[in-house]
């Protein structure tokens, strides 16, 4: 079997183990053992990509696999990674690990929960994998209905408000998306040809100009609402502050990257020349989720709000980075997606395991943590530093990727987004010590806190497990931008064919 | 013609065989016996719809005024399997005291009206397809009344019955007037005599606003809802989707044929006709407690979202419109086939009374729940695709827009049916539903339509199978 | 003018305001009246138009049959003498604003039209003729409809005993559209 | 080249100290980890000494200048074709300078804490960011391109932020932990843009590349134009920026007394001798660039120097903290630094100034650290910050007592300590620009000494004040330190700095101009004859010069304000004007927006109910007015 | 024999038969006169299909036989339809149509 449509296949299989269990106990066993072999085969995956492209394999997509699904329709079952993609599946790979870890002591229907959870798992792989529009846009929607359910029955809250207007706005976003993909296939050969949904064949002709000018908006907003784009992201934080924490974890960390994925692969690969023209006007909003994210998110008083809103800012970034069109943005976009996977994949961790020992998420209800649970508050901490971009850190490299990207423009008016991105930094800094200040720093606020456990060991493994990874890119990015930057090759040889001025 | 050739009948003359059966079984069979009707009923139903499987050649008989062929005899055999289930989820119903002595006639008026439709969609000719039409509305309407000591559903049958005779009247008006223009009755002829003049205009006007009664698109919907609630659930569950199915069937094969060459009129009456319907469906569909009537508004937005395959008028447009409906078959009859058990065990049929339910009957709610998915068009179940593939034939013929809404609307309909997933599985409830067994027949009438909601979208030979009999202009 | 001209305005006019009559009148039994005279004048046109079979048709089934029966159930369920409740008139109204302005539409573009005859041959109506067409399994018979109206009827006969027949248990034990806690009105 | 490649292990060293420490802090009973990390410090302080040695002497040929190499160089990062970061190691005479300061302090710093922070909570937790920070700044210095520097830049930033906020369950600490952090992160961003700029300008992040005299990456660049500077210009004011935040330059300066709040030691390391100077550093590092690129960002940045050291020394006159004034005067002393760059030019005697700067940066972190350690001292026996608390302490701390007289001499200006030579060569840098720098700095030598000794009379003389136990004199292995402090600070002036670090790496002659020293030294004479007499024995003159002054000293008692205005600023304007109405915004005009379909569908929805009656007529009225209006629209509208 | 009748004539009494019969059925109260209106609306249907049939199409006999089946098509719905109201009548005692609004939204 094509070692793709294993990412797929493991996940169906847990879930189908799942079923069969009986208790809390072993569904998640399943869980972590499905999910394990997820991660090992991710690693795997990196590994065999790496050496594939050492070995001097150039294709642009490796492990191809194509089955004809509906032949009248030219829907094809088609997957294949590039360097993206398989940075991609390794962030979902480690999330979801951790994700699984970090509900360990899920109570009630667990088994139901996990069942959803691993859904949305496959949607995501399946997403990543999808080389063919028509199955992009179906693991997309799977990953997105589990949400509701997830939300609804473990979440707190408003949870059933929250888990609709989530629902409901992602699915107004797929209502964009789908016009998009129509239109995209139906203009996808030039006259006479065999329409298809496939990514690669696409991008091998141009979409009529027009077409683009048309459908371009449809498909980046569609994405972009996922991504959290400004004004669409207010599902984000309602959703992520009453969601239950693995589901955060894996929604900002994994799934609000489809959004930006999408929007790279499919409204800028395939549609560059509208891309290009249209940018400005994404590029202003973006720019002002960047800011208005950050300020956001100093005001709140939840710790899911704050994050929630730090995740607007930096996935603002990430299509910031996107509609910058060119080789070092996009490398810093791709880098940011992980990087802010798993660094907010950590925070959510965190704020579940300290609100299920406080039982609250109001910063003002808590303080002088650090000293109480000292493991917990040591890793908030780098997790903070790592989200305001410490170097050393993931985020660092990413934000700086992108900021040198977006200022190689040779006009004033990118230059001038990319400075006003660029002071995100501070305001990240300023919520983001804000928060640790009153949570964990300065005396113990309420005697309640004082006999607080720390991490048990399968926190400790969840949250390890993200902090290794966003150490390690931090610290040695080279492999993963150079794995990145060669898959960029095709799209930028594309940029490069069609004159785009400013380039 | 040959008796061989009478054979190519052979649904209706099956059908009407069964129905003498049934009617002189019944005479023969004492009281207390009655209930063996329901074996004989489904077993007799079951050889006929496997019969509808044997492939058969095209053909044409009577001059011109039935004709079948491959994808008519689909929308049969689609049509048959629906009956099938709904036979399956009847069952119990049945057998309760105050049903127990019309048993055959239930079946007898049930089938009646499925030869009915079957002619409808085999007619070649506009009195083929009124009589059809006819035979399949006047016997629904004695069943939605069948409750005798139930005043809604007296009120169903009689609202039923007068909508659909006026409405019947406004149509038959316009084939007269179609007639008068063309000369003839038959499709064949009036095809290649229409043309694009004010007169054919109304008279096509007139025309469809009749079928659009029965398809209950907006603003010809409004029995709909009064109807469905009122009428026996497997009734309810009978027109809103056997009903319906079959008159989209004839509808398309006449847009696509008859009236082809006005096809530019009609398109943007169908553009108009189909947000329409789908919004107000949806803007009804919203706020509706009682589930049949939920139902019933929910399948009304449904139609709407049928138009779509119409409006793209191509072979795409045809397959996607019978595929959709063959998901849509199995994706409604699980949701009403949960709402007849509980209510059929309960008598519960308010949404409020379905929290909690996930907690006491997990398979109802997620056979519930895959058929609300199915019918927002969720993936990875069927109606994700059937959905997905009526769009992308708005979208061939370039109806972007109209697209966008639809999907729009879709996302609107999704909130409702996720209220019902979140009264099962989130909502508490102090007193929920008992935890209770289904009998047999019904156990098997959910799991096919669990089946159907399930494979129907992967196994793509179904669309294909259909896309090679479809047709377009 | 001729005879048959006046025939026809005589059968319109009895038609027409007939008609009127029997949508409008207060008395019931008396709209059934007048509705018969509007079905007995269209035999009458049927009959000028040498469409006798049809014209028989009409007379036996429509004014002898359904008339009978709605005289009946008229019978049945009200007095002789009971007036019928009338609409409010803003309801009158407006109908009839609907009316005329869909019966204006109609005809305008009725009158617009040119129709064109057909220039085959015509087929006189007797009897003869309507009998072969009846029997015929060809293109221009209608020997499939005849059937399927059989169908049809019976399936209504049995419909409409399904409904009239007399419950034996009339034991409302079993209704499954009352739940107090839910009123359906909201 | 290679034969530098140990340097490596220098910032090496620390970072495996600090990973290794902070994993283990539970596991390391008692001073464990304070020894593995003075041993590890230790071990870079003797290669730190041998590079220097190597680098100025051994492989030194005489007559040639002395050129800047790489050591070893990685890649660590490909941004564009052109632009890659770099992580390596330059070695040249301003940072093996750097080397041997940071690495010299930082051991004395070590070795102190091991006496001044026993048997604190998490002491093992200090050593390891203590090592932290010592790595980021040894990584700071010899970087070889700007964006190791900056990256490097941040992590001190981060480093001083943890040690500040070390006494976590202090709120105030935690506050100056932050605001030092978010302040020099304010200026960073500065910095950035800085990078930013000159990267795309100059196509290269390398020192070498920028620096080269004969092939100035930026000499193509002169032109640009934005508001009436060049454009490398700006991108050279925008680093100044970073740096004046990191070097605590006025109006970024308010970080840096806060700071105090942290461990003495950590003030002694980071805010004395070696982060505050990072500012200095970097400037002296692009030193080429902004004088061949923009002259008028060199104004600027001699300009803010001699503000801040006006600004700083009026302040410290008037403090009460002891830690405080010497934060002021750090400042102060860091202004100095800044107007020295700032005033020289470049090659030969020309740069002056940049061989002053960094002469008096050395000296400085000598004696500053020196200061600030002796300061501990004074802390660690009456456990107090407050000068007020303290008199008469000569008596029973007598080497801190005499290493902190030899540290306000040098300080002060009086020869033949190592600050008169420093601050001479810088006055006379000034004298030789600009008269008005100049007479500024005349002043503030005099009030330096002034204060100083303010500072030492209050806490060494006058009476005894009620000590909760007699004051005792500190452990030895935190005397020790001091005593070679003062050793450094008394001799340090004697090395011939002209030779060694110069702006062209040629070196050059240089006298004392005895013109401006001598009223130099008499103006820090008359400073100290002053505090002497307000200070030495307590007496009313103070109250009484405060008095007069009331409304200037009240002013320059509360910072001038500034860290209101920041706070208002910060408060009020962020927090309150833009962040509460963005979060408001959000929740209800962007949300509300959302929230606003949602509701309209269901009230459309709510109204449109009356067509639903439930009457069969009006469905079918609905029906024929239906069908009328298609036949009106598409029969006789279209 | 009537040919110099206008076949507009014809068209025009059965398109107002027509609406008459649908004004009837919007405004009469009584189920069984709008029971009786319908038989208007497909009495005047009937009278179309036959006019075209002798006026125009006099070669086949399509609208003689459309008409026959419509009458025999309105026998059946007649049936029915009485049955219910007959069963209406039962249960409520009164036929008057404003009784049948128990569903509504």
């Amino acid at each position: 079997m094509n070692i793709l449509t294993l990412f797929v296949v493991i996940p169906v299989l847990t879930v189908a183990g799942i079923l069969f269990t009986k208790d809390l106990k072993q569904s998640r066993l399943v869980s972590a053992i499905g999910m394990t072999a997820q991660l090992i085969l991710s690693a795997v995956l990196v590994y065999l990509y790496v050496s594939e492209r050492n070995a001097g394999n150039m294709a642009p997509m490796l492990f191809m696999y194509d089955l004809l699904w509906f032949p009248s329709l030219n829907i094809h079952y088609a997957v294949g990674v590039d360097g993206i993609s398989v940075a991609m599946i390794a962030l979902t790979g480690v999330v979801v690990f951790a994700g699984i870890f970090a509900s360990w002591k899920m109570e009630f229907l667990s088994r139901e929960f996990f069942i959803s959870l691993i859904l949305l798992a496959t949607g995501v792989f399946g997403f990543f994998i999808s080389l063919d529009l028509f199955t992009m846009f179906l693991f997309y929607e799977i990953a997105v209905i589990p949400m509701y359910l997830l939300i609804g029955i473990w979440g707190s809250g408003p949870k059933e408000y929250s888990a609709m207007k989530l629902t409901l706005m992602l699915m107004g976003g797929s209502a964009l998306l789908m016009v998009g993909i129509l239109g995209i296939y139906f203009f996808s050969v030039p006259t006479g040809g065999q329409l298809t949904f496939n990514v690669l064949e696409i991008a091998k002709h141009q979409i009529p100009i027009e077409m683009q000018r048309f459908l371009f908006p449809f498909t980046f907003v569609g994405f972009g609402i996922l991504g959290a784009l400004f004004p669409f992201h207010t599902w984000s934080p309602d959703g992520h502050a009453s969601a239950p924490t693995a589901v955060s974890m894996l929604h900002a960390g994994v799934l609000m990257k489809l959004g930006g994925y999408g929007a790279f692969r499919v409204a800028i690969y395939l549609m560059p020349e509208a891309a290009h023209e249209q940018a400005w006007i994404f590029i202003i909003l973006t720019t002002i989720s960047v800011v208005y994210g950050a300020f956001g998110a100093i005001f709140q008083k939840d710790l899911k709000y704050i994050n929630a809103y730090s995740s607007v800012s930096h996935c603002g970034l990430v299509l910031f980075a996107v509609l910058m069109m060119n080789q070092t943005a996009f490398t810093g976009a791709v880098i940011q997606m992980i990087s802010h996977g798993l660094m907010t994949a950590l925070f959510f961790a965190l704020i579940g395991m300290i609100y299920g020992r406080t039982h609250t998420r109001m910063i003002d209800e808590m303080g002088g943590l650090m000293k109480i649970i000292p493991f917990l508050g040591v890793v908030y901490v780098i997790a903070g530093l790592a989200s305001l971009g410490l170097p050393g850190f993931s985020g660092f490299v990413a934000e700086m990727t992108i900021f040198f990207g977006a200022y190689q423009h040779v006009d004033m008016f990118h230059r001038i987004a990319t400075i006003v991105a660029v002071s995100s930094i501070v305001i990240t800094a300023v919520y983001i010590l804000r928060v640790v200040g009153i949570l964990l720093m300065g005396p113990i606020k309420d005697d309640h806190f004082l006999h607080l456990p720390d991490a048990n060991w399968y926190e400790r493994l969840s949250t390890i497990t993200l902090v290794v990874g966003i150490t390690f890119i931090g610290m040695m990015p080279l492999w993963l931008s150079d794995m990145i930057n060669f898959s960029l090759a095709p799209l930028i040889h594309k940029l490069a064919t069609i004159q785009l001025p400013g380039m | 013609m040959s008796l061989s050739d009478i054979l190519i009948m052979r649904n209706e003359l099956l059908l009407t065989f069964m129905a003498m059966i049934l009617l002189t079984i019944d005479l023969n069979l004492n009281h207390a016996k009655k209930s063996l009707m329901i074996p004989i009923s489904i077993g007799l139903f079951l050889v006929v719809t496997l019969i509808g499987f044997i492939p058969q050649p095209d053909q044409s008989l009577f001059g011109g005024m039935y004709h079948t062929n491959g994808l008519v005899q689909l929308m049969k055999n689609i049509l048959n399997i629906g009956v099938l289930i709904i036979l399956f989820q009847s069952a119990a119903w049945l057998k309760s005291p105050a049903n127990a002595t019309k048993i055959s006639e239930y079946f007898f008026l049930l089938v009646s009206t499925l030869i009915g439709m079957n002619f409808m969609i085999s007619s070649g000719d506009f009195l083929m397809l009124y009589l059809g039409l006819e035979l399949a509305t006047i016997p629904l309407a004695a069943l939605a009344a069948f409750i005798h000591f139930n005043t809604k559903s007296s009120e169903a049958g009689i609202k039923l019955l007068l909508s659909s005779a006026l409405s019947s009247g406004i149509l038959l008006y316009g084939i007269s007037m179609i007639y008068g223009a063309c000369g003839s009755i038959y499709f064949d002829a009036i095809g290649a005599a229409y043309s694009n003049v004010p007169l054919l205009v109304l008279a096509f006007i007139f025309f469809f606003t009749g079928m659009a009664f029965k398809i209950s698109l907006v603003p010809f919907h409004l029995w709909t809802a009064d109807v469905y609630e009122g009428a026996p659930i497997n009734i309810t569950s009978y027109l809103s989707v056997i009903s319906k199915g079959a008159a989209a069937f004839i509808l398309i094969i006449v847009m696509f044929t008859v009236f082809k060459t006005i096809a530019p009129v009609y398109k943007s009456m169908i553009y108009l006709v189909a947000v329409l319907t789908m919004t107000v469906g949806n803007l009804f569909a919203m706020r509706q407690k009682n589930m049949k009537r939920f139902l019933a508004f929910s399948s009304i937005a449904q139609a709407g979202f049928i138009l779509l395959g119409i409006l793209g008028a191509n072979k795409m447009g045809m397959t996607s419109v019978v595929y959709f409906v063959l998901v849509y078959i199995f994706s409604n009859l699980g949701a009403f086939g949960v709402v007849a058990a509980i209510s059929a065990k309960t008598g519960k049929e308010y949404m409020d009374d379905y929290d909690g339910l996930y907690l006491t009957n997990p398979k109802l709610s997620l056979l519930m729940m895959l058929a609300m998915f199915s019918l927002a068009g969720i993936p990875p179940v069927a109606g994700f695709f059937g959905k997905m593939f009526l769009f992308t034939s708005a979208a061939s013929g370039g109806y972007y827009w109209l697209v966008f809404i639809a999907v729009l609307n879709a996302t609107i309909s999704l909130y409702y049916y996720l209220l019902v997933v979140k009264a099962m599985f989130i909502n508490k409830n102090e007193q929920p539903i008992a935890k209770f067994q289904s009998d047999g027949y019904t156990k098997i009438g959910l799991v096919l339509c669990a089946l159907g909601i399930f494979v129907l979208g992967f196994w793509s030979q179904v669309y294909e199978f259909i896309n090679g009999l479809s047709f377009g202009i | 003018m001729t005879l048959n001209d006046i025939m026809f305005y005589l059968f319109a006019g009895s038609i027409l305001t007939f008609s009127l009559l029997t949508v409008t009148s207060r008395r019931i039994l008396r709209s059934a009246v007048y509705l018969l005279f509007v079905l007995v004048s269209t035999a009458g046109i049927y009959f000028m138009l040498n469409y006798n079979f049809l014209a028989a048709v009409q007379l036996t089934v429509y004014a002898g049959g359904i008339i009978v029966l709605i005289i009946f159930s008229i019978l049945l369920t009200s007095h002789v003498s009971e007036k019928a409740v009338v609409a409010p008139v803003r309801q009158q109204i407006f109908s009839a604003l609907a009316v005329a302005a869909g019966a204006i539409l109609t005809i305008l573009t009725i009158v617009k039209f040119v129709f064109t005859p057909t220039t085959s041959p015509a087929v006189d109506a007797n009897v003869t003729n309507v009998g072969r067409a009846l029997v015929s399994y060809n293109r221009d018979g209608f020997a499939l409809p005849f059937e399927v109206i059989s169908i049809l009827l019976l399936a209504a006969m049995v419909g409409a005993i399904v409904l009239a027949k007399k419950e034996k248990h009339l034991v409302p034990s079993n209704e499954p559209n009352t739940n107090p806690e839910n009123p359906s009105k909201s | 080249m290679s034969s530098y490649a140990y340097t490596l292990l220098i910032p090496l060293i620390p970072f495996l100290v600090f990973v290794f420490v902070g994993l283990a802090e539970d596991k390391l009973k008692g001073k464990l980890g304070g020894l593995i990390g003075t041993a590890g410090l230790g071990i870079g302080t003797f290669l730190s000494y041998y590079t220097a040695f190597k680098y100025f002497i051994t492989d030194h040929v005489a007559g040639t200048g002395y050129t800047s190499l790489k050591a070893f160089e990685i890649t660590w990062l490909h941004l564009t074709d052109k632009l890659v970061i770099n992580l390596g190691v330059l070695i040249d005479p301003i940072s093996v300078m750097m080397l041997v300061v940071i690495t010299t302090v930082s051991f004395m710093v070590h070795i102190y804490s091991l006496g001044y922070m026993e048997g604190e909570r998490g002491f093992a937790r200090f050593y390891a960011f203590l090592s932290l920070f010592s790595f980021s700044m040894l990584g700071l210095v010899l970087a070889t391109n700007l964006f190791q520097m900056y990256i490097f830049w941040e992590l001190v930033g981060v480093s001083s932020f943890l040690l500040i906020g070390y006494y976590y369950e202090k709120p105030s600490a935690f506050s100056a932990a932050k605001k030092a952090f978010i302040v020099t992160r304010f200026a960073d961003l500065g910095f950035l843009i800085g990078i930013l700029i000159l990267s795309f300008n100059t196509g290269t992040f390398d020192f070498q590349t920028l620096t080269d005299p004969h092939g100035l990456a930026i000499a193509s660049k002169g032109g640009a134009a934005f508001m009436g500077l060049s454009i490398i210009t700006w991108a050279l004011i925008f680093i100044f920026v970073g740096g004046a935040g990191k070097s605590a330059m006025f109006p970024l300066h308010i970080w840096l007394p806060d700071a105090m709040e942290g461990p003495t030691p950590v003030s002694a390391l980071i805010h004395a001798a070696t982060m505050v100077v990072a500012g200095v550093y970097l400037v002296a590092r692009l030193f080429p660039v902004y004088a061949q690129g923009g002259p008028v960002a060199l104004e600027v940045v001699a300009w803010v120097g001699a503000i801040t050291s006006l600004f700083a020394a009026v302040i410290a006159t008037t403090q009460t903290d002891i830690k405080r004034v010497l934060a002021f005067s750090t400042m102060s002393q860091i202004g100095y630094m800044m107007l020295s760059l700032g005033v020289s030019g470049y090659g030969g005697e020309e740069g002056l100034g940049f061989m002053a700067s960094n002469f008096h940066l050395f000296t400085h972190a000598m004696f500053k650290a020196l200061l600030f350690l002796g300061a501990g001292a004074v802390i660690h026996a009456v456990h107090s910050n407050d000068m007020n608390d303290m008199g008469g302490l000569r008596k029973y701390l007598p080497i801190t007592h005499i290493t902190f007289l030899i540290a306000c001499l040098t300080i002060a200006g009086i020869p033949p300590f190592s600050g008169f030579f420093s601050k001479d060569e810088i006055l006379v840098a000034a004298f030789h620009s600009n008269k008005i720098l100049f007479g500024i700095e005349y002043f503030v030598a005099g009030l330096t000494a002034f204060y100083m000794f303010r500072l030492y009379y209050n806490i060494f003389w006058g009476h005894d004040r009620h000590y909760h136990h007699t004051p005792h004199e500190s452990p030895k292995v935190m005397t020790i330190p001091l005593m070679i402090l003062a050793f450094g600070s008394i001799f340090s002036g004697f090395l011939p700095f002209h030779n060694l670090v110069t702006s062209d790496g040629l070196g050059f002659e240089s006298h004392i101009d005895w013109m401006i020293a001598i009223p130099s030294v008499l103006v820090g004479v008359i400073g100290i004859a002053i505090a002497t007499v307000m200070y030495k024995t307590q007496n009313a003159l103070p109250d009484k010069v405060a008095g007069s002054f009331s409304f200037f000293y009240q002013w320059a008692f509360r910072k001038f304000y500034i860290d209101e205005i920041y706070l208002f600023v910060t408060k009020k304007i962020i927090f309150n004007y833009i962040s509460r109405p963005v979060a408001w915004f959000d929740r209800h005009i962007v949300d509300g927006t959302m929230n606003g379909i949602a509701n309209l569908v269901v009230f459309v929805s709510y109204n449109i109910r009356g067509l639903q009656s439930g009457r069969v007529q009006q469905y079918a009225f609905v029906f024929v007015g239906g069908v009328i209006a298609l036949v009106l629209i598409f029969v006789y509208a279209l | 024999m009537i040919d110099n009748i206008p076949l507009n004539a014809f068209l025009i009494l059965s398109t107002l038969m027509f609406f008459i019969g649908i004004y009837g059925f919007l405004t009469r109260r009584n189920l069984i006169t709008m029971l009786m209106s319908i038989e208007l609306i497909l009495n005047s249907v009937n009278i179309n299909f036959v006019v075209f049939n002798k006026f125009l199409y006099p070669n086949h006999l399509h609208g003689h036989f459309f008409s026959l089946i419509v009458i025999a098509v309105a026998a059946s719905e007649a049936a029915v339809a009485i049955a219910i109201i007959i069963n209406i009548y039962r249960n409520f005692k009164s036929i008057d149509v404003d009784n049948l609004d128990q569903m509504k939204l």
